[in-house]
């Protein structure tokens, strides 16, 4: 797709409408509240609809709640045994399919991340209940492996045909006595996409595993690192720089986790929230029940980072912290800025596009900015209203049928472990210093005017934007890959990063700037045409030599 | 060591399975469904099961995979899934435009128990089905066979739209298996090559091997139209290839059709692909034409020539039945010893064949039906091999156990080539038998000591 | 270390060679000859020089490879090999019964100064020679130029028998240049499938990589007859793939019997092959078929697919021009970065044309012709690589610098499948490319420590 | 070639008429003397004639003297620098080609083995002379390398021009001081053979090498090896049975050979031979030169090489080496025995030929005689009359022109070092009790009755033995590997082993019944019909199922 064909000029609002008009009317309608042209009227966005049903015969990108739960949230956890109740294909296509890479290979903890592990459920047990095979299978576990914990995930039938999968955990964790074994009803028809899954994932464990520690956590400055999930190696490059400044992660959820990391995050003194999304509620569970605060950051981008670090350093409010920070971003950002400069005049003017997950779609576009290229349109595959619109609308987001049955856990006070590690004056002070605590704008504020904002993209409407638009970068998921390659555009996967990776942190953005360079200047995407089918004629006197 | 848990000491296990040998039915559906032309194959259960599917296959052909769901929700699994698929039947006819949609079910959808056949009528009834477009249909529990199984329910509801009007249509039906785009394009050339007229189904050639063009069709020019699926009921006769994926169908031809079938294995190796000749050669009536003649006759020359280093050579595989039959066969033709099969798809008739095929083996041959690869790594442990054969979960178990590893089978998620290079005829049998030599020499180069490392091999 | 006497320090050298990159003129003659239908190559000089190449063709082939020599003795030496190629002459027709004899010169002959015309003649007059068999010869002294040479001479002695009779044939000349058996067979399909009618020589497909029958044919059925060599001075024109194997042949058909010629590239790569084709579309005034647009497409598709770990990769390649010039221009194509490039021919124009090639690449190339394998790894020791590509020789370099490896080119002594697969076109492009693969991505999961190694690529 | 089809009797003297019936007549005669029925002729066995003239475009199994001297003789040595004067294909086609292991790779010793050098010769050379490029190529060799020795090998067109190769060689030894420089004139076309070359390599060798170590051998039971060149790592093994014996192995000519084993051959006290045509001039020189006597020896086969120790330890003629020797024997004799009763069912009763070299063919018919197999025909590539007939032969040899211009070299005992191990009388009563000093019966006597005896097989002929005699086994070289395999037989390389080896001594023997298994009882060779050639008739009706 040359230069020469690209469009100059659109209207949002046309490119809205060529999206929808193919569509039967009752899905264009409902797809055009989640399309969405990001402008200001009179003093305030506009309303999106996200985090409804995905419609049937749509070709979405969407997975469902089962993924979310055993794959995202508790994928990364090496010395858990994820054990899958229902057929084999569940547990097959979780089967190392994410990068969540793990430092527990070569260490005394344990690490199941390479077994899938399933019931395999057979239409006996289909027929006759499955609560016998699950359990014989934990004990087969238990005797093999002597984990930990086992944590075992519904698939749909299991819901439907009725195991009660809670009773035989709990069962088998007395049984055992140096076991824990908890279950989560993670059945895939469950909610409207992943972002379901999540939910159920972190509630049991924040019920089953934190404050289930023995042992204290000392360190500097402590937090929690909620909502990232080391994919490619993030958390290991996060985990390098906050080691760097001297401040103590105590528990990742769940990038690299283990279950004692788990059992320790209410020893932490700050949650920071990378994923809104997939965690911003644990956040306020930690807060409510162990006294934690919680703030937002955002280790993509170079620039976000730096001021990640400077709020938790702000947070804690030591010199010795703060100047540390200060040496620690000065010594890092030289080799970025360095980077940056070398790619800066190949990237910058390109577009791209971003539709992905439930941060990512926002977090990159700073990596983007940092190489000069304009965010055409994004959303986010799982994402709610906040995500976009931020957390102002939580109080007035409707409580559907879908959403109602995910189940929330009511948390208090913990009558030993909660601590407030903040007066309230010191909390105030700090915000009227400028540190937000519990907030998060979404990704609309941080869009330009006239750029479109998706939720739940799908497959027809990719296809058209690219037509439409012609960016000169597409993000997404795997999915999603090969039909935008196919029109000439290419495509980087904001999942598993292509193998590719880090890209969080200092380290992070430099191999970005570079991949994208790589991306948007290849030569492969000159080689479409055939020299016959740009010059089709044939050439009536062929020139012998 | 990745995977540093699995003791060298087997226990029994009865209800848990460890890093599966097969996955579930819908997939292998999805799979065949693309084999249609023009057709849209679509998932009745949670959007869950297609986002898999479509990741899975998107993987391994590095191609986009596009199929609809009935994305239901919990509401659609208490009062049935009818709905949903109506209204996606509506939805995908109007948006996408296909020639057909082929419905295969999931765990969801048959354990509440929708019945597709009926919901079908009712979406022809109300008019959500264009004319001259086509709804098939299968059931695939995914708690019932594997992917195999899903792959033949699939088929079967292909043969299942076969007509005979009566009028035979001079042609051969080729049921080819689960076989990659490659291996049906090496199917036509072969039999185009014999001079034998054939109608193949599902065909992914041309659907899952697509060029860059700066063009994206959802439909690619290639799989086989519904006309001549339908036709296929006028064929002379069907040849079935494996008895897991393509019987099935083929049988279905014959009760319905009057098709008469033969099953054959899918023709992997010398001697399944001669047997696959000999077939073709003698229903079409036809006679062997030097090409294919010379085509063996290198294969032939090739095992000779290296013979050496195959011979005694211990192979532990994993794959799906149809597929390990014939490369067990093919392994034990060039004096390797296949000593480790595992398949995960059930069925003790696999364990047999095997058995038969290795009965002239002086070595202890285990197999298993059902099995894991955790069972395999195992075994392994037990008695070391000096070659992997298998998709591409084995470089697990090969590099901790520091095993020469040919990827073969599905999925391969991690290297490039069989969606272009046949691995099955002739000429696949000796891509198999590169494959399998450069990973033997470059071990042993590897190994070497520098006395022994060696200009010429 | 193997080559432990290697130093990094690169000293200039006048006199000696280390390692060479090329051989002598007369294997190439030789090989060029075995192309040619019933033809036995004879070796003019001493007994050695034949049994060498043919061991060594032998060795990169494992096939039978039939030439015969005059067996100079040192009478023969001192008094001129007439004698002994007279008694060949005779001995060869009486015993072998060929339809033509190849005969090529050696730096022994050459340096004596024995008359190959002169003795043809004699022994016609002496009816040595039966009726309608034929006598070629080129001189190929060994002490010019290079194997590939020694190619171009025996294909000018070819292009030498051509006759214009005033009626053209209709059809274009391709000479291949010095290309494996599997690419001029796959020349042949891609003709065809445009429907060009070709005359291709040498053609050595059918020859060095036949059937094993039980039967052993010293003539095999391939081959070019001598009667279509002779009828190639009646085509409308000549493509010459190569300038350093094909151009002296091509443009002798020129002046001897006024057929215009094109002197392209080998067609080793995505654009020399979209030039191949484009020619030959043009030339014969046909369109190119979908079949090949859709091979094109997929090559295509695959350096999108696996971009990222084509590039910036750095390469060091040894071989010869015509390959390496394609090769080159290949690997650029897909971004990455050929910075040691060598050949033993002599030839100012190729550091030339590599230099046109790599002009664009951020980074500096070192290249030579007249170079030798020995420089080529100094070269690597000062700059190291991700990857080297050449003939078998290199894996001594490989090993001791623990560089990933693939062969290509001449000879190739200790793998097999190069006599199968082509490695021209499309079809050969995607092969290389999973060569490549393969092989960095195998160097890949065997440097990952165990936390970045990965299922999915 | 199923055996139903072979031949149950047969003629030699009507299979000696059909190889030569398609000859013209001159041929045929020549070669009529070159083939030769083994059969009892009035107290003699017929002659046969070799080391003649290759037959012009008879297609050859031959070499040339370069090859001989160059590839053969030199090229195991490890420390030597070999230099090849002449254009690059000599230097090429000799590169690495023999499977000469060293084990020298990971030595003090320098390791040249896997360098090829050459001059290189261009036109200009050939017209304006080569000296000087060869004196410059030998000054560069010596500045990056610096080696003991420098050995140079003329090739064709180097006689022809009359480049002063040995003058050449004797300035720049001169030059260097520290580094021996020697030259071969070796060309071509000179002799009839590889044979040619090996006695100028070996010439050169005893003039210029032997002699010249200034260190004293210590050890037991001193030996020379000659004619043994380390295929396949057999000097290896031979090596490791003299150490275990406790005899000393002064220097092998040439596998693995130094440039300071060569020089100290002269304090051995006994020369063992065993490639009797490539080396029995040197043993006999070292007898006259230094006073070291010698035997012929053959450590292939186990109970051949059981043979040649007991015949070592007879010489040295002391008890406590006859006892270790048996003690070795015992021991390594029992998994010999082993494993031939293992595979001797399936190799018994089969046939093999084998064409090879100037000892092997004689040599390996030991092994299979162990195997129970028979030989049907044999004979060498480039041996002499004596090496068929036996040494008694040598004074009626004809010197014709091409063996005249093989340069003999002259030797007279050695003022200095001269020195004879036995005396006459020690020999004597040696020769008494059996051990027979320079003696050789040669390859015919250890043939049956009436089996075919060829001299410089040709392809020709070799199809035609195969056809008509339908062996199970062939053995020759590279060049002929491949068309006997097309007819169905397997064909070993006698030469380089098909990459195998070592096939000498006691663990060498193991390792050839295994390959012999191996070839004749693979499933390969029933596989050159396909199903429709075996049953080439169409059913009328098949029978679908």
């Amino acid at each position: 797709m040359g230069k020469a064909q690209k469009l100059v000029q659109w209207d949002p609002h046309d490119i809205k409408d060529k999206l929808l008009e193919k569509y039967p009317p009752k899905v264009a309608r409902k797809r055009a509240k989640q399309i969405m042209v990001n402008e200001a009227l009179e003093n305030s966005t506009p309303e999106i609809t996200a985090n409804v049903r995905t419609i049937p015969g749509i070709i979405t990108m969407r997975g469902c709640t089962y993924a979310g739960c055993k794959g995202v949230i508790m994928g990364p956890t090496s010395d858990i045994v994820n054990l899958v109740h229902g057929p084999i294909g569940c547990s097959f296509y979780a089967w190392l399919t994410r990068r969540n890479q793990t430092d527990a290979i070569n260490d005394t903890n344990a690490n199941y991340i390479t077994y899938a592990m399933s019931t395999d459920m057979q239409d006996s047990d289909i027929i006759f209940g499955g609560e016998k095979k699950l359990k014989a299978a934990i004990q087969e576990a238990y005797d093999l492996f002597h984990p930990k914990a086992i944590a075992v995930f519904a698939t749909c039938p299991v819901g439907l045909i009725g195991d009660d999968i809670h009773a035989v955990a709990k069962e088998m964790k007395t049984k055992f006595g140096d076991c824990n074994v908890f279950a989560f009803s993670c059945e895939g028809y469950k909610g409207v996409s992943q972002s379901a899954g999540h939910h159920i994932a972190n509630n049991q464990v924040f019920t089953h595993v934190v404050g289930d520690s023995d042992s204290e956590k000392t360190g500097e400055y402590k937090i929690n690192l909620l909502g990232e999930y080391n994919i490619g190696g993030d958390g290991f490059e996060i985990d390098r720089i906050l080691n760097k400044c001297g401040i103590t992660n105590i528990s990742t959820f769940s990038g690299n986790a283990t279950y004692d990391k788990f059992a320790s995050a209410n020893q932490a003194d700050l949650s920071c929230v990378m994923c809104h999304r997939s965690i911003n509620y644990v956040a306020d569970m930690l807060e409510t029940k162990y006294g934690i605060p919680w703030i937002k950051v955002n280790f993509i981008g170079a620039e976000a980072t730096a001021k990640s670090l400077r709020k938790i350093a702000q947070y804690f409010n030591d010199e010795k912290l703060t100047k540390k920070v200060e040496e620690v971003i000065a010594q890092e950002m030289a080799p970025v800025v360095a980077a940056r400069k070398d790619v800066f005049p190949r990237t910058s003017g390109k577009t791209a596009m971003l539709f992905v997950g439930g941060s990512r779609a926002h977090h990159y576009q700073e990596l983007f900015t940092e190489l000069g290229m304009k965010t055409l349109s994004a959303g986010y595959e799982f994402a709610h209203r906040d995500d976009y619109e931020g957390r102002h609308v939580i109080p007035h987001l409707k409580v559907d049928a879908d959403s109602r049955n995910i189940e929330e856990i009511e948390v208090s006070p913990d009558p030993q472990l909660y601590k407030p590690r903040k007066s309230e004056e010191e909390i105030k002070k700090l915000e009227a210093e400028g540190v937000d605590f519990k907030e998060y704008a979404g990704l609309n504020e941080a869009m330009d005017e006239n750029t479109i904002v998706i939720d739940d993209l799908n497959q027809y409407e990719a296809e058209k934007l690219v037509e439409l638009l012609k960016p000169d970068l597409f993000c997404a998921g795997i999915k999603e890959k090969f039909s935008i390659q196919k029109l000439g555009v290419p495509m980087k996967q904001l999942h598993s990063y292509d193998s590719g990776g880090p890209y969080a942190g200092f380290t992070g953005a430099i191999n970005f700037y570079n991949e994208i360079d790589r991306l948007v200047n290849s030569r492969v995407w000159g080689y479409m045409k055939a020299p016959w089918q740009e010059n089709p004629e044939l050439s009536a006197t062929y020139a012998w030599e | 060591m990745l995977l540093r848990h699995t003791p060298q000491v087997i226990t029994e296990r009865k209800a848990l399975t460890i890093n599966p040998a097969k996955t579930c039915q819908p997939i292998g559906a999805m799979y065949a469904s693309l084999g249609i032309k023009g057709c849209l194959p679509h998932s009745h259960g949670s959007q869950g099961c297609c986002a898999y599917h479509r990741s899975t296959l998107t993987r391994h052909y590095k191609e986009p995979i596009s199929a609809a769901t009935s994305s239901f929700t919990e509401g659609a699994s208490v009062f049935g899934g009818q709905a949903n698929l109506l209204q996606a039947i509506n939805n995908i006819f109007t948006v996408y435009e296909p020639e057909a949609i082929a419905v295969h079910t999931t765990c969801l959808s048959e354990t509440i128990g929708d019945d597709l056949p009926q919901i079908f009528n009712k979406a022809i009834k109300e008019k959500k089905v264009p004319p001259g477009k086509t709804l098939l249909g299968a059931p695939t529990p995914s708690y019932v066979g594997s992917h195999v199984t899903g792959f033949s329910n699939m088929v079967k509801a292909m043969a299942g739209l076969a007509e005979n009007t009566g009028t035979r249509n001079g042609k051969i039906n080729i049921l080819p298996g689960w076989v990659e785009p490659s291996d049906m394009e090496e199917i036509k050339r072969i039999a185009a090559l014999m001079g034998v007229k054939i109608s193949i189904y599902p065909d992914t050639s041309g659907v899952l091997n697509t060029p860059l063009t700066g063009k994206y069709n959802m439909f690619p020019d290639g799989g086989t139209s519904i006309a001549e699926i339908r036709d296929s009921g006028n064929a002379s006769g069907t040849l079935a290839l494996g008895e897991w994926c393509s019987a099935d169908g083929a049988r279905l031809l014959d009760t319905q059709c009057k098709v008469p079938c033969s099953i054959l294995d899918i023709p992997v190796g010398l001697k399944a692909t001669d047997r696959f000749i000999d077939a073709l050669r003698t229903v079409a009536g036809t006679s062997v034409p030097d090409e294919i003649a010379t085509e063996r006759g290198r294969l032939v020359d090739l095992i000779s020539d290296m013979h050496q280093y195959f011979y005694g050579k211990k192979v532990a595989l994993v794959g799906d039945p149809d597929q390990l039959i014939s490369m067990t066969e093919f392994l034990v033709s060039i004096d390797m010893l296949p000593v480790h099969i595992i398949t995960g798809t059930p069925g003790k008739k696999f364990e047999k064949r095997i058995q038969e095929i290795t009965a002239e083996l002086n070595c202890e041959v285990n197999v298993k039906a059902k099995g894991d690869m955790f069972l395999l790594h195992q075994w392994i442990k037990n008695e070391p091999v000096d070659l992997i054969i298998g998709n591409s979960y084995c470089k697990y178990i090969a590099r901790d156990e520091d095993i020469p590893f040919v990827r073969w089978g599905f999925p391969i998620l991690d290297r490039q080539g069989h969606q272009y290079f046949p691995s099955i005829g002739y000429m696949g049998g000796l891509r198999l038998l590169e494959k399998i030599l450069n990973c033997l020499l470059d071990r042993k180069e590897r190994d070497d000591t520098e006395e022994k490392f060696e200009l010429v091999l």
